[in-house]
């Protein structure tokens, strides 16, 4: 009895373990971003308090918090999904930006198009998944690239980022803005109600995205783990040539690899637009792609890390508000002890140096040079 | 680079200049548009240039850079920062307060190479990841210590932000800066022409100097160059601390060349352009440069196109819209990547971890 | 900007809050977050409130950091830019007890807790744009803005164009707008801004209207390195932009501090006005130039002022640029 | 007399694996010295070490007597030291003579010398008799001629002492000769050589000592002339091994594989195809060998037949089917088996478990997946019957490839490709870098595979391996088969020839010449 209790405990520790060194980087992280709070004439305990008051202190705060996690689980899923494919998806950026944008097409002009109104079970269903399909095609087009001639994602992602934000620019400012007279700004008309995910709470902006979020996240990693076609990525992801010799389709897997990863981009944005804003509105999801890769790097490309790297970043993001309200801490701070997060992490060599923790270090291998 | 590269290059930045001249020619001489035209480009190419050098130097030794971006970004801070503070603390007049900034903003961009040697080979840290650091971290830290330094009542200028000494001066040619309309051409500041006397450098350094031969060794077979007894760790640190040194002259264009002021995220996006620039050039000096000048071309031509819009037949008239035009440099890096205008080959190490008593 | 009364209670009447939410820019944006909290400033010195403020990250914030001053009980809450225009008026309806100062906000509908500090930049565009009309030499003037999906810079660039052709209906011109970045960066790129306006000035122009943040000011940087005359935008950029003084024949001004503190006094009166208030926008002074400009010039300017003030002379410029 | 260079209680560790445990080993002057072992016995460490690229975690070096630290290989080359490695230390963008000077170049001013360069190289290669042309770029060259250009490093660096890692395994028998020539001419000038390798009867021809290593430690020291093949396999690997397979003459039956005037172009898709108007026959139940040195078109051979690649001319027939370009998968499921080549990068994905690596090709199928589902005990359950039929030697099926012997992990990757029906098996070097003991048993399940009906195609550098196993033989020469015997006609002395480009009744072409790619 009393060893099978122990085996237990041995067994949980054993699994708690690959938590030790991101706790302890995040730990690090939080101690320099201290000591910058301090020069900055801030008290960092007080700071801290005050970030985690903001983001957990309250109902309602918590529900803010979520609300903020929820386009972080799902994009940095996306990224993560790519990496355990070898791929480096740095165009979450523009595949969210692309989702919402089609999102607030299907909430405001499909049911235009198809004559009618749509019932919101069909409706909210076919936005999200429009959404999800234009993040996918835009993510595809650099899988193609990568599988035809090897031109490296790193790249083609940025330069599509840049061209998703342009054509979004344009068409906000030109064919899809809001036509209504009183209406200055560059966005799109507000969604029918019918398109909208409801509330998960009454009264709270908590909504039925955040579930959902969990939901992709608990089926990405059972995909990964347990499909022949998660099979197939992993194998393309840790070995492109065996998977060739093999017989796996490697270019096929590739660019099913990336659209599936810029689909999850583009849910997350199409959520965005459905649950929150109700409409898509220039510059909203500016630099969700870049804490996307963090998030996805933190949770060391496992969909469960990924989650919990999420909410540790949702918590910062959102708690930052309080912070700075209660202390008047520049804002960048955040970013910075997410860089620091990020490098700690990334070198945990140092980290292990630091605390003197044994053990080797699992190398996070990314990429393998711009050769592909 | 091939010379089908370069001819793609030059067929490319002609069709951007003519198709202006031919818009604009009913409203200003054509040499003028052409003169204004290379003017523009050259000033927009300068930083990318920088930022391609730096890339390429990093990389023929086997280092990915993508944190060129941020190098810069935090070079024109600090280098900005620098010059002011020389100038207003310490009372120099403006020109030694300008070089002051100067070799700031160089030794921030080498610092962060520092770094970057030390993740990537240090720790061999997968490098586009460490790149990756390098920019979230240099946003970070410029917008917090511009907010620390600048505004507030208790930063180092006492929330007045002083004036700052200005920009570098031009420098002539002589008989030719004096053509008109063409002269202008001849006369640039001295990070434009330091940009393109580096690439001629970096191409001297790399394939006709001793150093040169040992570092692409490096980053094409590290095992290969650690067994005639070069010190590969050695090499990779030196290259991208130069490298990063270069970047940092590129973010000195921004606050000390171009204009007298830092703003966040200033830099924009050049630093990524750059490394496209760079693989544009197929990882040569003189290859990125002329990648670089179709980039620049590319802006002269959609700032030049906005000029004469009123020129432009109401049926072509999204070309106005900047975020169209805005495109070219990037679909043509993208048409790049689908191998149609011939494939790039990045140096075989490039971006692959050496590990001293590893097994490859 | 520490403030050591940060538990004071706002609740009591005794105690006077003001709390600003900025929007996605800084408060230190040397532009109109950083006009707001200055005329915030100046009510904490000299109607003592107290006050402090809150950085947008991301607009999903919006509600939050505005419900965060009003659940404190805040007196007054500013939220400066069009962005929160909606956030701002969902939050007036949530927290009657407190009023609200939305700067760039036009307000459809009249809520009697919301004013919307509005301007008419299209009048400041409209004078300068005459300016430079009247003082070109070439006949060819330009302007060189941020982007044109942001209403108050369309409205000046808009006004420029209406103004320059009112009185010289030949006038050849160049506005040109930021549009191919993204939406944060379109105010921040100086070097873009400078190299646009040198652009220019080689086909011949002469005087550089550079409007948006520091794009405008980069415009405003390469006209004074060209040597040609410069115009500025948002406030009297004499002081803003030391570089261009030589060169700096005017700007067209929006007082978003003056408004802005005029607002919280009457609020501090209790005698705040709902619906729309109505800012200033003209052109400020010649300054080193002021020998260069005409009599004549000078007399025409006060003329145009007077008539968009009275309401006899129109822009014909609409609010916004339609779709 | 004192040694050269000696190595005192030498020993080694990687994480995990003692690689030299105490060795101690001794060079003389101007004596060719072999180093003999079974795979990963620890001479390439021990080799390394003497090379200063690795650091002993305990003993001594001593040149000439003196203690000696080598920190990095510099220090090596700085005491007359020279290497050539068993994988070849060349930048194949770089030229010959760039390659040379590399780490110790000539210069004029701040600028590379290029001309003294390759002025100083010509002159080398002439005095040695080391033919080759210093302004060639590296990867244009055979590999028999880039052999010549790392010893041309050494040399150029004026190597006293002289340490090549298995030179000879990838030369034609000519070509080892003319190394060995090459080799005679440096002893009798001072140099000292100690050199690895796999091949007894090279060791038993030139070698003035021997020094045999086992699991890292030195278990055996010969002269040549006192001992013979079977004595120095035994001192090996620890007990008597079967040097010739033993197998039934051959049954064939009909033809499973017909290949049709095939070309395949180059990697870099310009120049002349690499494989050229390739036509042959495979039946059922015989084993055909392909002899040839690396680099004349086997691989691409394979690759066109297993669907790796598309050929640029010609058929392939599988049964009388047309399948050219067919997909990998597709000729799977038809019975096609591969044992490629590189069996770390193609063969296996390293970091997988040998369970997964078990199941690379078929694990979409059931019993492993049902509806797009794996099914864990499938999996399982096939990784330990094919464990325990391949006596592969591994803690469990969840142990990761990468921790496996080079000798298991050709196991696994056999018993992956012959766990399904096989009409052809295509195996491209499958001993290569194996150990004795597994060489046995490798062997022994492709005889098998051809007894159970399998027509066989057999691609190995290996001259031992292609007579022992082959039923027919045919010889690819730069892209072609250049003659076809049967495996009882031909001579060892003949097939050399062949594989060295000389046609019967023709004179040895000029060495150093290029082969086109
Ligand atoms: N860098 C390394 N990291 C870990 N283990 C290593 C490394 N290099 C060698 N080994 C291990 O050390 C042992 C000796 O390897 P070594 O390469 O010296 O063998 P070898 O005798 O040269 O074999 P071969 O005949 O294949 O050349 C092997 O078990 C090998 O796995
Ligand atoms: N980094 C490593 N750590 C531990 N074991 C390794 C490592 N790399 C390789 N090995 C194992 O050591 C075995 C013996 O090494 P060895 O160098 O002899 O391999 P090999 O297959 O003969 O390859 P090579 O052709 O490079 O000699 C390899 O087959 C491999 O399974
Ligand atoms: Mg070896
Ligand atoms: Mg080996």
């Amino acid at each position: 009895m009393r060893e099978k209790l122990i085996r237990r405990l041995e067994s949980l520790l054993r699994r708690l373990r690959p938590l030790l060194l991101p706790a302890l980087s995040v730990f690090t992280a939080m101690v320099l971003g201290g000591v910058l709070i301090a020069v900055a004439g801030g008290n960092p305990l007080e700071a801290y308090a005050g970030m985690l008051e903001g983001a957990l202190g309250s109902p309602r705060a918590v529900s803010e918090t979520l609300v903020w996690a929820t386009p972080y689980i799902l994009a940095g899923l996306s990224v993560s999904l790519a990496l355990k494919g070898g791929l480096f998806n740095i165009g979450a950026e523009g595949q969210l930006a692309l989702g919402a944008l089609s999102a607030a097409w299907a909430g405001h002009w499909l049911p235009q198009l198809v004559g009618g109104g749509l019932p919101a079970a069909l409706h909210v269903p076919v936005t999200l998944l429009l959404g999800a399909l234009a993040g996918g095609l835009w993510a595809a087009v650099p899988g193609w690239i990568k599988a035809r001639a090897g031109g490296h994602e790193v790249i083609s992602t940025i330069m599509l980022n840049y061209v998703a934000l342009n054509a979004v620019s344009f068409l906000l400012n030109g064919p899809m803005k809001d036509p209504e007279a009183s209406n200055v700004l560059s966005r799109t008309p507000l969604i029918d109600e019918s398109a909208r995910i409801p509330a998960l709470v009454d009264g709270f902006r908590l909504h039925w995205g955040f579930p959902l979020a969990l939901l992709a996240a608990a089926l990405v990693g059972w995909a990964l783990r347990r499909t022949t076609f998660g099979f197939e990525i992993r194998t393309a992801g840790q070995s492109p040539d065996a998977a060739r010799y093999a017989g796996v389709r490697v270019s096929r897997t590739v660019i099913a690899t990336m659209a599936l990863s810029g689909s999850f981009a583009g849910l997350a944005g199409a959520i965005e637009v459905s649950a929150l804003h109700h409409r898509h509105e220039l510059g909203f999801s500016q630099g969700y792609g870049f804490d996307a890769i963090a998030i996805a790097l933190l949770g060391k490309t496992h969909p469960g890390g990924t989650v919990l790297a999420a909410l540790l970043f949702s918590v910062m993001r959102s708690g930052a508000t309080r912070m700075q309200y209660l202390t008047q801490v520049p804002i960048d701070v955040i970013s910075i002890i997410q860089a620091l997060i990020l490098l700690f992490v990334a070198a945990d060599a140092l980290v292990r140096r630091i605390y003197r923790v044994r053990g080797e270090g699992e190398r996070l291998v990314l990429t393998r040079g711009w050769g592909g | 680079m091939g010379y089908r590269r370069y001819a793609f290059i030059a067929v490319v930045v002609g069709v951007l200049v003519l198709v202006v001249t031919l818009v604009g020619a009913s409203q200003v001489p054509p040499l003028t548009i052409v003169a204004s035209m290379a003017a523009t480009t050259l000033a927009v190419a300068t930083p990318l240039t920088l930022g391609a050098l730096s890339g390429v130097f990093c990389e023929r030794s086997g280092v990915v850079n993508l944190g060129i971006e941020g190098m810069m970004l935090a070079a024109a801070f600090s280098g900005w920062f620098g010059s002011i503070y020389a100038s207003a603390i310490l009372g120099f007049p403006p020109l030694p307060s300008l070089l002051i900034g100067v070799v700031i903003a160089v030794a921030t961009g080498a610092a962060l190479g520092l770094l970057l040697a030390a993740l990537a080979v240090t720790f061999s840290v997968d490098q586009i990841l460490a790149g990756t650091v390098i920019n979230l971290l240099a946003v970070g830290l410029t917008g917090f210590f511009n907010r620390q330094l600048f505004f507030g009542s208790g930063s180092v200028f006492g929330g007045q932000v002083p004036h700052a000494p200005g920009v570098l001066p031009r420098l002539g040619v002589p008989l030719l800066s004096d053509i008109p309309v063409v002269g202008p051409v001849f006369e640039q500041q001295p990070i434009a022409v330091a940009a393109v006397a580096l690439v001629a450098l970096t191409h001297l350094v790399l394939f006709r100097t001793r150093w040169g031969l040992r570092a692409r060794a490096v980053g094409e077979h590290p095992r290969a160059a650690a067994t005639v007894g070069i010190d590969v760790a050695r090499v990779r640190y030196v290259n991208v601390v130069i490298g990063g040194a270069i970047a940092g002259l590129g973010g000195a264009y921004f606050t000390l060349e171009s204009v007298p002021s830092f703003e966040p995220l200033m830099t924009n996006g050049r630093g990524f352009i750059s490394l496209a620039a760079m693989i544009f050039g197929d990882w040569t000096p003189f290859g990125s440069w002329a990648a670089a000048l179709v980039f620049g071309a590319a802006q002269a031509f959609q700032i030049n196109l906005q000029l004469f819009r009123d020129q432009i037949p109401p049926s072509w008239s999204f070309l106005q819209q900047s975020s169209v035009v805005g495109l070219v440099p990037y679909l043509l890096t993208l048409l790049l990547l689908t191998g149609v205008i011939g494939k790039t080959t990045p140096p075989a190490a490039d971006g692959l971890p050496y590990e001293r008593e590893g097994r490859r | 900007g520490c403030n050591s009364s940060k538990k004071a209670d706002c609740a009591s009447p005794e105690v006077f809050c003001v709390g600003l939410v900025t929007d996605m820019g800084k408060i230190d944006d040397k532009s109109f977050n950083q006009s707001a909290w200055e005329a915030i400033q100046r009510a904490q010195k000299e109607l003592g409130a107290t006050t402090q403020y809150i950085e947008t990250t991301d607009p999903k914030d919006y509600p939050k950091n505005i419900g965060t001053f009003a659940e404190e009980r805040y007196d007054v809450v500013v939220t400066s830019g069009f962005g929160l225009t909606e956030a701002t008026r969902a939050a007036a309806d949530q927290f009657s007890g407190v009023k609200f100062i939305g700067i760039d906000q036009f307000q459809i509908a009249t809520k009697p807790n919301v004013v919307g500090l509005v301007f008419p930049e299209d009048h400041g565009g409209f004078l300068v744009g005459a300016l430079a009309a009247m003082m070109t030499k070439t006949g060819k003037i330009g302007a060189v803005l941020a982007t044109d999906a942001v209403p108050p810079v369309w409205r000046f660039g808009e006004g420029f164009r209406a103004g320059a052709r009112h009185v010289k209906p030949d006038i050849e011109l160049s506005v040109v707008y930021h549009n191919d970045v993204g939406f944060d960066k379109t105010f921040t790129d100086p070097e873009w801004g400078k190299t646009t306006a040198v652009s220019m000035i080689d086909k011949g122009v002469d005087i550089v209207f550079g409007g948006g943040g520091k794009t405008g000011n980069g415009a405003l940087l390469g006209a004074a390195t060209k040597g040609v005359y410069a115009i500025g935008v948002d406030t009297d950029q004499y002081f803003t932009v030391p570089e261009a003084q030589k060169v700096l024949l005017s700007s067209a001004v929006k007082l978003i501090s003056d408004g802005t503190f005029d607002l919280i006094k009457s609020a501090k009166e209790g005698k705040l006005p709902a619906g729309n208030f109505q800012g200033k926008s003209g052109y400020a002074p010649y300054h080193d130039l002021d020998a260069k400009v005409p009599a004549e010039v000078k007399a025409k300017m006060e003329e145009l002022r007077k008539g968009l003030l009275d309401g006899t002379l129109k822009t014909a410029v609409p609010p916004a640029k339609g779709p | 007399m004192t040694a050269v260079l000696e190595a005192r209680g030498i020993t080694k560790r990687f994480s995990g694996v003692l690689a030299n445990d105490k060795v101690d080993l001794d060079l003389r002057k101007g004596e060719i010295h072999a180093l003999l072992g079974e795979n990963g016995a620890g001479k390439s460490t021990l080799m390394n070490i003497l090379y200063g690229l690795l650091r002993p975690d305990e003993g001594a070096l001593l040149r000439s007597g003196r203690p000696v630290a080598l920190r990095s290989p510099s220090d090596a080359i700085a005491l007359g030291i020279g290497m050539v490695h068993q994988h070849f230390m060349l930048i194949p963008v770089f030229t010959v003579a760039e390659n040379v000077v590399l780490g110790a170049e000539p210069v004029r001013g701040a600028l590379l010398d290029r001309r003294r360069a390759s002025a100083e190289v010509r002159e080398l290669s002439a005095r040695h008799g080391l033919d080759v042309d210093p302004d060639a770029r590296v990867e244009d060259l055979p590999v028999g001629v880039q052999q010549r250009v790392e010893i041309l490093k050494a040399l150029y660096r004026k190597a006293e002492i002289l340490i090549l890692d298995e030179p000879t395994a990838v030369l034609t028998p000519q070509e080892a000769d003319e190394l060995f020539r090459v080799l005679r001419g440096l002893t009798a000038r001072g140099v000292s050589v100690l050199f690895i390798t796999h091949k007894l009867r090279e060791v038993l021809a030139v070698a003035d000592r021997v020094t045999v290593m086992r699991a890292g430690r030195v278990v055996g020291a010969a002269i040549p002339a006192e001992t013979d093949e079977r004595g120095l396999a035994a001192m090996m690997v620890g007990r008597e091994v079967a040097l010739q397979v033993s197998k039934a003459p051959a049954s064939p039956r009909d033809v499973v594989l017909d290949v049709q005037r095939l070309g395949v172009a180059g990697r870099r898709g310009s120049g002349a195809d690499v494989v050229r108007e390739v036509s042959f026959s495979v039946r059922a139940g015989e084993i055909l060998g392909i002899a040839g040195v690396q680099g004349n078109g086997q691989t691409e051979l394979c690759e066109a037949i297993t669907g790796l690649s598309t050929p640029r001319a010609g058929r392939v027939l599988l049964r009388g089917r047309d399948v050219t370009g067919a997909l990998p998968r597709a000729l799977i499921e038809r019975g096609v088996s591969h044992v490629p080549e590189d069996r770390q990068r193609h063969g296996l994905v390293l970091s997988y478990a040998i369970a997964d690596n078990l199941v690379l090709c078929t694990y979409y199928k059931a019993p492993f997946a049902v509806r797009g589902v794996l099914r864990d005990d499938a999996r399982e359950e096939n990784a330990r019957r094919l464990i325990k039929t391949f006596d592969i030697r591994a803690p469990g099926p969840e142990t990761p490839a990468s921790a496996l012997s080079g000798g298991n992990q050709q196991k696994v990757i056999l018993a992956r490709e012959m766990s399904r029906p096989v009409e052809l098996l295509v195996a491209s070097q499958p001993t290569r870098g194996v150990d004795v003991g597994s060489i046995e048993h490798i062997h022994r399940e492709i005889v098998a595979a051809r007894d159970a009906g399998a027509a066989v195609l057999l691609v190995s550098a290996e001259l031992d391996e292609i007579l022992s196993l082959s039923d027919r033989i045919a010889v690819m020469y730069r892209g072609e088969i250049v003659a076809t015997r049967d495996a009882g006609a031909v001579s060892r002395t003949e097939l050399g020839m062949l594989m060295a480009g000389v046609l019967p009744g023709e004179e040895a072409p000029p060495p150093g010449e290029e082969v086109d790619a």
